[in-house]
């Protein structure tokens, strides 16, 4: 075999191509957006919206682990919305604060377990496992309120969202916490190494002495446990649980962690990938709202970008053009 | 002196850091069977999928009966007349034999696929192969020897010109072997053309008119058979002499560190008893289907079995009930299909090699690259794993190099128990040697192994015992001197009980 | 607030007695308005895609025609959702609006980022659904949860004459404002001991999951006689399975509707009463009454007109919150509103 | 003697069955279907009526139909995420051409037309951008109900003329679906595209190499489901009576469940048009059990979420019986 000298540079230029794209993407939409508006680029205006995205992009790391080691997980608003209204509800009957946060965490840890166990062991479609228990956790959060918003929070609990610490706001702060320690996990660590073989080969990888099943349930109860903190912030940050929180989370964590690079059939993928395409969609909205630009063309937009994002990354793959979305016969080129 | 069928001309193909195909060219007479041979990775895969249509991207001049030939598409190609057996199985295991064998070119009545017609087509050449399965049999559940038949049967239904082989046999046993080149031989008769690619080079020397050589994508020449030595056809391939004879161990045979004791899974295998001595080689033989694999899958606790009990080390241990035990008792598993089983092959050379050591020691969680670059730089010397880094993913290493690097994986995790399902299967004649020296050594360091194959000369020329199974049953376990070829074969047919 | 605090106080822009002469006063904001920028609103609903929320959006374009502003953003999330509600008001708030308009999912919750909008200098005014707990300034609706419910469940007392089986439906099980309205209408059934609530079933907002529903109410129920719905889907689609079931008559279909809607079945008399206001009036008035303050810095008094499309605003609690006159749909009126 | 015969047949009758309930994951899902009939026919006499039975085939057309799609989508190894927001769309579309005065056969014939292209966008960007299925149509799902919204202005369309609602009513519903049942059926055993998806979901490396032409029955796949959305679309404007561009919101996942439920495999190459069709029926028993034992809506979702898990671990537990078997 010939290996060509530049095999190496090659190698980590087409690992590192897309997030690279991202960036400029990213720098460029600054740029347009601080022509069009100055208020954009305004530190007020980044770091409100740096502070709103955090609780999403706390589950979307989450989510990019689930997607990485093969799976797919659609509980994430839920459980974002269940553990604050669990947490709400146990202060609410004089259980001390603490405690009531252990409980919280305690309930996503549970639900993590059962999506885990529910995917690895019964062999359940993530997509269809995750969906259940979805489903059924909403309902419980109906029977547990009612409906209605639960804002039995103690004094102060607000500052963990509204707080700063050197000027920087906590949010900010536990996501970058978050990401440091993920980022960490999955490249440096034995567990991130199984976390990718398994999303890459689960047969070759059980052969090679790993339980793949616990694997699995793992990462669910990772997703969970990050959805359980976003809740909490989320929560925090408006002083109530409201019931429907959430609903429509899972599908922007998803469409970030796809657009951030991670490949849905797992193996591969990585968080700062993710983190860049919460950061792109999120300035996208920003930006639209600063526009005038209603909800509407907003979801147009956003299909648009994504379909750009990851045809984009699909070109770089196996080297299309936008030509060949017209030319008639089909290479494999 | 027959028409030129097929002219191949300044073919290059060049993937992301390798170039594979470098100006090759090649030609193939009517009625000619062509060996096509080369090194893994030499880029003969590479040139049958260009010329199928498989592969796009790539520059040169197909002529086919003196035309140019377009192949965008694999059914462009066998429109044109060319049937292909491709290197890896091309079935879909969830419809039926037939259907696999028809896909694309089902027969009609009237507008509707005709069922009962095309069962019967099926049944016809697959009794021509002499293959007993139903034609409304899944291909998921038929083994993956049956399933290599059923791709044969396809290309034989398509009526081509040029029937296309590459490494039709790797899994395939003495039986089907001869039945094939005896197919062989009569599409020859009947003026087809056939372009035979393997790693076997008896096979070669039996059936093909003339051989053709590459090597690292080059072009290198071309022989015709009965003028043609082994020896220079190898000199070809490879630049170099290499000896492809066995070679004999020296080292003694220790105690015995691992037994196995009445495995048993109903409808697989049936109390199975042996032991393996440290330093010791213990070939296991037998026809396709004889549940070899699944043998060795039980013991790895991969598969479940219903009742057996295995020794290590003096300790009697029920049998693993997962990899992950196996692996702690010291046991390594090679499998039979490295790209499904052995292999991420998303990952990396580096990656890979160091899995099983990462998932043993459950302490340092923490992985210190430094160590794991060294690590599995000393592999790749020690094994000459031919690779442009170790950060190159093993998809794109070719088929002997990655069986290479899974040797590598299970030597890191320090298992001296050593499971070896078809461990040189479709892999070629230097990195077969390199494959058997490097057993010969580990051997010598005192592991033990066990050597399920289905090439006869190599479960003879490496073993020190073998263990000849038929349909799940020991047929019996015989030092290496004390049996003959055929005696092996007579006993892994059951042609001694009759 | 110190308008809201002495309602009698006079405005400044003249010294005349306001409950007469409120028709100069808003010419007189026109006046002044002339000569100054246009102010910069922003409209924030619940949920995009609601026609009742387009038509408050056209009446609120109506009054910015009138009284010199420019409605610079009308959005909300595609589906009930606080969370998305305050990310359009933080983006309004930087993009510079001078007023926002606010119809919240979540009363509690929307609390913070009103009150950081008011701290912004923003005019941050609630209508249709209040944050009575938040320093917005001023609220202008038909009349909170409670009273539409309240509404609803008279008129169903009424037309059940005071006994028999009612079903009630509602949109999402996470809606304050339809958990509100049910408890009223409960509330006010309760006080009837003839009346049996025999089931509450929520369709998600989906149509069809609410035909289906009430198609499966006529079965379980057979001696039903109403079916109240307290989001605006469920009073056209209660009737169209009643009608598609034949029970025109037997069963009846009412709650919280658009008459565009539910013309057709009120016509029918499938649907007998429909309870609603005219949400473009409640847009306009609402935009009318931030554009003033921030001329006069007065917030509405009692009786307070906004001209003929505007009508008059009753203002209660102690000058916070002004009520538009909520619609009772008949057969009679129906085909005269255009919403 | 006689007795032992008898004996004999019968055991080997039972175990006839046992093998075809191992070996048919359809069937686990009609035991399953019986079972919850039977439960809700014990509780509530009104079940096994006659009108309640058609209500049930009224609820479940919609859904089954489109569920059909999402199985030819789900069969070949993808997903059409964008099916809800196309019934909104294709709705919207309708409408404008009802409001035009054009007959209900012809808005039908536009809602089929709308679907196809529709479904050809989601199959051609699928081929030619070489994304997953997955990915596309969650951008077109966004696309697609974004132009829903701006195309209508949020409005509703009311006081459709009385022969839209035939398509919605009586037994109509039913017969449509029945039909598509027996036509897809068809379909997928004795036509090559059918056969093709199979293989296509199975394998498709193996499929292309074999010589299928992949990318255009991945079209095909995409442009039937979304000619059965557009199908399923008229019926729910039959059903509902009005024209709503928030129409379909979340059917998607109905379809998902409803397929997955019927035994169709997101491993592709796995799944049966009536397995699908069953799997509506049970989601439709569930939605009519609900109302007829009068659960309350809060308890609802917990309830169904449960019985999907249910219903999915007895066909696990069959599956695993049927490797255990695969020795044999
Ligand atoms: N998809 C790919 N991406 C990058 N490199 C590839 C790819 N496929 C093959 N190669 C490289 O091209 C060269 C030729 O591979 P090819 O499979 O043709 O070898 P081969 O002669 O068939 O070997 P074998 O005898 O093992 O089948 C090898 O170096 C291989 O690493
Ligand atoms: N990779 C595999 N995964 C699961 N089952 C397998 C695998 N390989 C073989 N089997 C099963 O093991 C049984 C025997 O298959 P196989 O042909 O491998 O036996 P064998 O004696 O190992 O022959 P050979 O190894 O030469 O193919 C078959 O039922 C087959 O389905
Ligand atoms: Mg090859
Ligand atoms: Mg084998």
């Amino acid at each position: 075999m010939k290996a060509s000298k530049n095999t190496k540079k090659a190698g980590i230029l087409s690992r590192m191509g897309y997030e690279l794209a991202l960036v400029a993407f990213l720098l460029v939409w600054f740029l347009f957006m601080g022509i069009m508006k100055p208020s954009f680029l305004t530190l007020n205006n980044i770091v409100t919206v740096l502070t709103r995205i955090s609780e999403v992009a706390i589950i979307a790391v989450g989510m990019t682990v689930v997607i990485i080691a093969g799976g797919f997980d659609l509980s994430v608003g839920t459980v974002m919305a269940i553990v604050p209204v669990v947490i709400g509800i146990c202060y609410g009957n004089g259980i001390p604060f603490g405690l009531a946060v252990v409980l919280g965490v305690l309930a996503a840890v549970v639900i993590g377990i059962i999506n885990g166990i529910l995917i690895a062991k019964a062999r359940f479609q993530p997509i269809i496992g995750t969906l259940a228990t979805m489903t059924a956790l909403r309902s419980i959060i109906y029977v547990l309120t009612e409906g209605k918003p639960v804002s039995t929070f103690p004094k102060g609990y607000d500052q963990l969202a509204h707080g700063s610490f050197l000027g920087i706001p906590i949010p900010i702060l536990i996501l970058i916490a978050v990401i440091v320690l993920f980022q960490w996990i999955m490249k440096s660590t034995k567990y991130g190494r199984f976390i990718y073989s398994t999303g890459g080969n689960p047969k070759a990888t059980n052969i090679a002495g790993i339980s793949v099943d616990r694997i699995t349930i793992l990462v669910y109860v990772v997703s969970a446990v990050l959805s359980a903190l976003a809740g909490i912030i989320f929560s925090s940050r408006l002083i109530s649980a409201s019931p429907d929180a959430g609903t429509n989370t899972a599908f922007d964590v998803v469409t970030a962690v796809l657009m951030g690079g991670t490949s849905i059939n797992g193996g591969q993928g990585n968080i700062l990938g993710t983190m860049l395409g919460i950061l792109i969609l999120n300035f996208i909205i920003n930006g639209f709202n600063l526009l005038g630009i209603n909800a509407y063309w907003q979801m147009i937009f956003m299909g648009v970008v994504l379909l750009l994002a990851i045809g984009y990354d699909a070109k770089r793959r196996s080297g299309f053009a936008i030509s060949s979305l017209f030319r008639r016969k089909n290479s494999d080129a | 002196m027959a028409e030129t069928l097929l002219k191949l001309t300044g073919i290059t193909k060049e993937f992301p850091g390798v170039l594979a195909l470098n100006k090759v060219q090649l030609d193939i007479k009517e009625a000619e069977v062509l060996a096509l041979v080369g090194e893994n990775g030499a880029g003969k895969s590479t040139l049958i999928k260009i010329l199928t249509g498989a592969l796009g991207g790539w520059s040169g001049e197909i002529l086919w009966k003196g035309k140019p030939l377009k192949v965008n598409h694999p059914w462009e190609a066998q429109q044109a007349g060319i049937s292909t057996i491709y290197q890896e199985l091309t079935l879909c295991p969830d419809i039926t034999v037939a259907e696999n064998v028809f896909l694309g070119r089902e027969p009609k009545k009237h507008g509707a696929i005709d069922w009962a017609k095309m069962n019967a087509m099926t049944a016809e050449v697959l009794e021509k192969l002499d293959v007993h399965v139903a034609p409304t049999e899944k291909v998921g559940r038929l083994t993956v020897a049956t399933q290599q038949l059923i791709e044969i049967a396809r290309a034989l239904t398509m009526n081509a010109q040029l029937i296309i082989m590459d490494e039709p046999t790797s899994s395939l046993s003495e039986h089907e072997v001869s039945t094939l080149m005896r197919i062989v031989k009569d599409l020859k008769a009947n003026g087809i053309s056939v372009l035979y690619i393997s790693h076997k080079f008896n096979e070669i020397f039996e059936i093909s008119d003339r051989i053709s050589v590459l090597r690292d994508g080059e072009y290198i020449g071309s022989v015709n058979t009965e003028d043609a030595k082994l020896d220079d056809v190898l000199v070809m391939m490879v630049g170099r002499t290499v000896n492809i004879r066995f070679k004999e161990r020296t080292n003694k045979i220790g105690d015995v560190i691992f037994a196995v004791e009445n495995l048993t899974t109903a409808g697989a295998f049936e109390d199975l008893s042996f032991e393996l001595h440290e330093g010791e080689i213990l070939g296991v033989s037998g026809l396709v289907g004889a549940g070899r694999t699944e043998m060795a899958r039980a013991i790895f606790g991969i598969d479940k079995s219903d009742s057996g009990a295995i020794t290590i080390g003096g300790k009697k241990l029920p049998m693993p009930r997962s990899p992950k035990e196996a692996l702690k008792l010291g046991i390594g598993f090679l499998p039979e299909d490295r790209k499904e089983e052995g292999l991420v092959l998303l990952m990396s050379v580096q990656e890979n090699s160091t899995l099983t050591a990462l998932a043993k020691n459950r302490h340092n969680t923490v992985i210190h690259s430094k160590q794991e670059r060294s690590l599995v730089e000393e592999y790749v010397k020690k094994l000459t794993i031919k690779t442009p880094s170790i950060e190159q993913l093993t998809r794109n290493l070719s088929g002997g190099n990655q069986q290479k690097v899974v040797i590598a994986k299970w030597l890191a995790s320090e298992s001296k128990i050593l499971i070896f399902d078809e461990p040189t299967r479709g892999i070629d004649v230097g990195a077969k040697a390199e494959i058997y020296d490097l057993m010969n050594e580990l051997v010598a360091q005192g592991y033990g192994i066990i050597m399920i194959s289905s090439e006869l000369p190599e479960v003879i020329g490496m073993s020190d015992r073998i263990l000849v199974m038929h349909e799940g049953r020991s047929a019996g376990i015989f030092e290496k001197d004390a049996v003959t070829p055929e005696e092996i074969m007579s006993y892994a047919t059951g042609a001694d009980r009759n | 607030e110190e308008p809201a605090a002495q309602p009698a106080a006079t405005p400044a822009a003249e010294d005349k007695d306001t409950s007469s002469e409120e028709p100069k006063a808003s010419d007189d904001a026109q006046k002044s308005a002339a000569d100054r920028e246009p102010y910069k609103i922003g409209i924030v609903v619940k949920q995009m895609g609601a026609p009742y929320f387009d038509y408050a959006a056209e009446g609120a374009k109506k009054a910015a025609k009138d009284y010199n502003a420019e409605i610079i953003s009308y959005t909300g999330p595609s589906s009930e959702d606080v969370n998305q509600e305050i990310t359009f008001i933080e983006d309004l708030i930087t993009q510079g609006a001078d007023a926002i308009l606010v119809s919240t999912a979540d009363s509690t919750a929307i609390i913070p980022t009103i009150n950081k909008a008011m701290e912004a200098g923003v005019a941050v005014f609630t209508f249709d659904i209040d944050s009575p707990d938040s320093d917005r300034l001023f609220c202008v609706t038909a009349g909170n949860s409670e009273e539409s419910g309240a509404a609803i469940g008279e008129s169903l007392v009424k037309l059940v004459e005071e006994k028999g089986q009612v079903a009630l439906l509602t949109g999402g099980l996470g809606s304050e404002t339809l958990n509100r309205r049910l408890d009223a209408i409960k509330g006010v059934l309760s006080k009837y001991p003839d009346i049996e609530v025999v089931a509450t079933e929520a369709c998600d907002d989906n149509f069809e999951k609410c035909v289906s529903q009430v198609e499966n109410l006529i079965q379980t129920y057979p001696d039903l006689k109403a079916v109240a719905g307290v989001s605006s889907v469920n009073p056209p689609a209660a009737a169209m399975a009643i009608q598609s079931a034949n029970k025109t008559g037997q069963i009846m279909s009412i709650g919280i509707g658009m008459p565009s809607q539910c013309s057709e079945y009120i016509d029918a008399g499938v649907i007998p009463e429909l309870t609603l206001w005219d949400p473009g009036v409640m847009g306009y008035d609402a935009v009318a009454a931030a554009v003033n303050y921030m001329d006069t810095g007065k917030l509405p008094q009692n009786n307070e007109d906004y001209g003929e499309y505007g009508g008059k605003l009753i203002v209660e609690d102690n000058g916070t919150v002004g009520y538009i006159p909520s619609i009772i749909f008949t057969k009679e009126n129906v085909h005269d509103y255009d919403f | 003697m006689k007795k032992e015969v008898a004996a004999k047949t019968q055991r080997s009758a039972g175990q006839s069955f046992k093998r075809a309930l191992i070996n048919t994951p359809e069937l686990t899902i009609v035991i399953f279907i019986f079972l919850i009939s039977i439960f809700i026919g014990i509780q509530s006499d009104s079940f096994f009526s006659g009108t309640n039975l058609l209500n049930i085939s009224k609820q479940i057309a919609v859904n089954g139909i489109i569920s059909v799609g999402m199985m030819l989508a789900i069969i070949a190894k993808g997903v059409d995420l964008s099916v809800g927001s196309m019934v909104g769309l294709i709705c919207v579309i309708a409408g404008s051409f009802i409001k035009m005065g054009l007959p209900a056969w012809a808005v039908l014939l536009i809602c089929l037309a709308a679907g196809a292209v529709c479904g050809g966008i989601n199959g051609i960007l699928i081929v030619r951008l070489k994304v997953k299925p997955i990915i596309v149509t969650l951008a077109t799902m966004n696309i697609f109900r974004g132009i829903t919204y701006v195309y209508s202005g949020g409005k509703w369309t009311t006081n459709l003329p009385k022969d839209f609602l035939f398509f919605g009513n009586g037994v109509v519903p039913a017969c449509i679906l029945v039909l598509v049942l027996i036509l897809f059926t068809m379909i997928m055993k004795y036509t090559q595209f059918g056969r093709h998806v199979y293989a296509i979901g199975s394998n498709e490396d193996s499929a292309k190499l074999a010589g299928i032409r992949v990318d255009k029955t991945k079209v095909m796949v995409f442009m039937a489901s979304g000619i059965l959305t557009g199908l399923a679309a008229m019926i729910f404007i039959g059903r509902t009576g009005a024209i709503q561009p928030t129409a379909g919101a979340g059917y998607e996942m109905d379809a998902i469940g409803a397929a997955v439920l019927g035994g169709v495999s997101f491993l592709g190459g796995k799944g049966t048009v009536y397995g699908t069709i069953l799997g509506a029926i049970l989601m439709g028993l569930i939605l009519n059990g609900m109302t007829l034992l009068k659960i309350s809506a809060n308890y609802q979702g917990l309830i169904t979420g449960l019985i999907i898990i249910l219903a999915l671990l007895l066909d696990t537990a069959r599956a695993i019986y049927q490797e255990r078997g695969k020795g044999q």
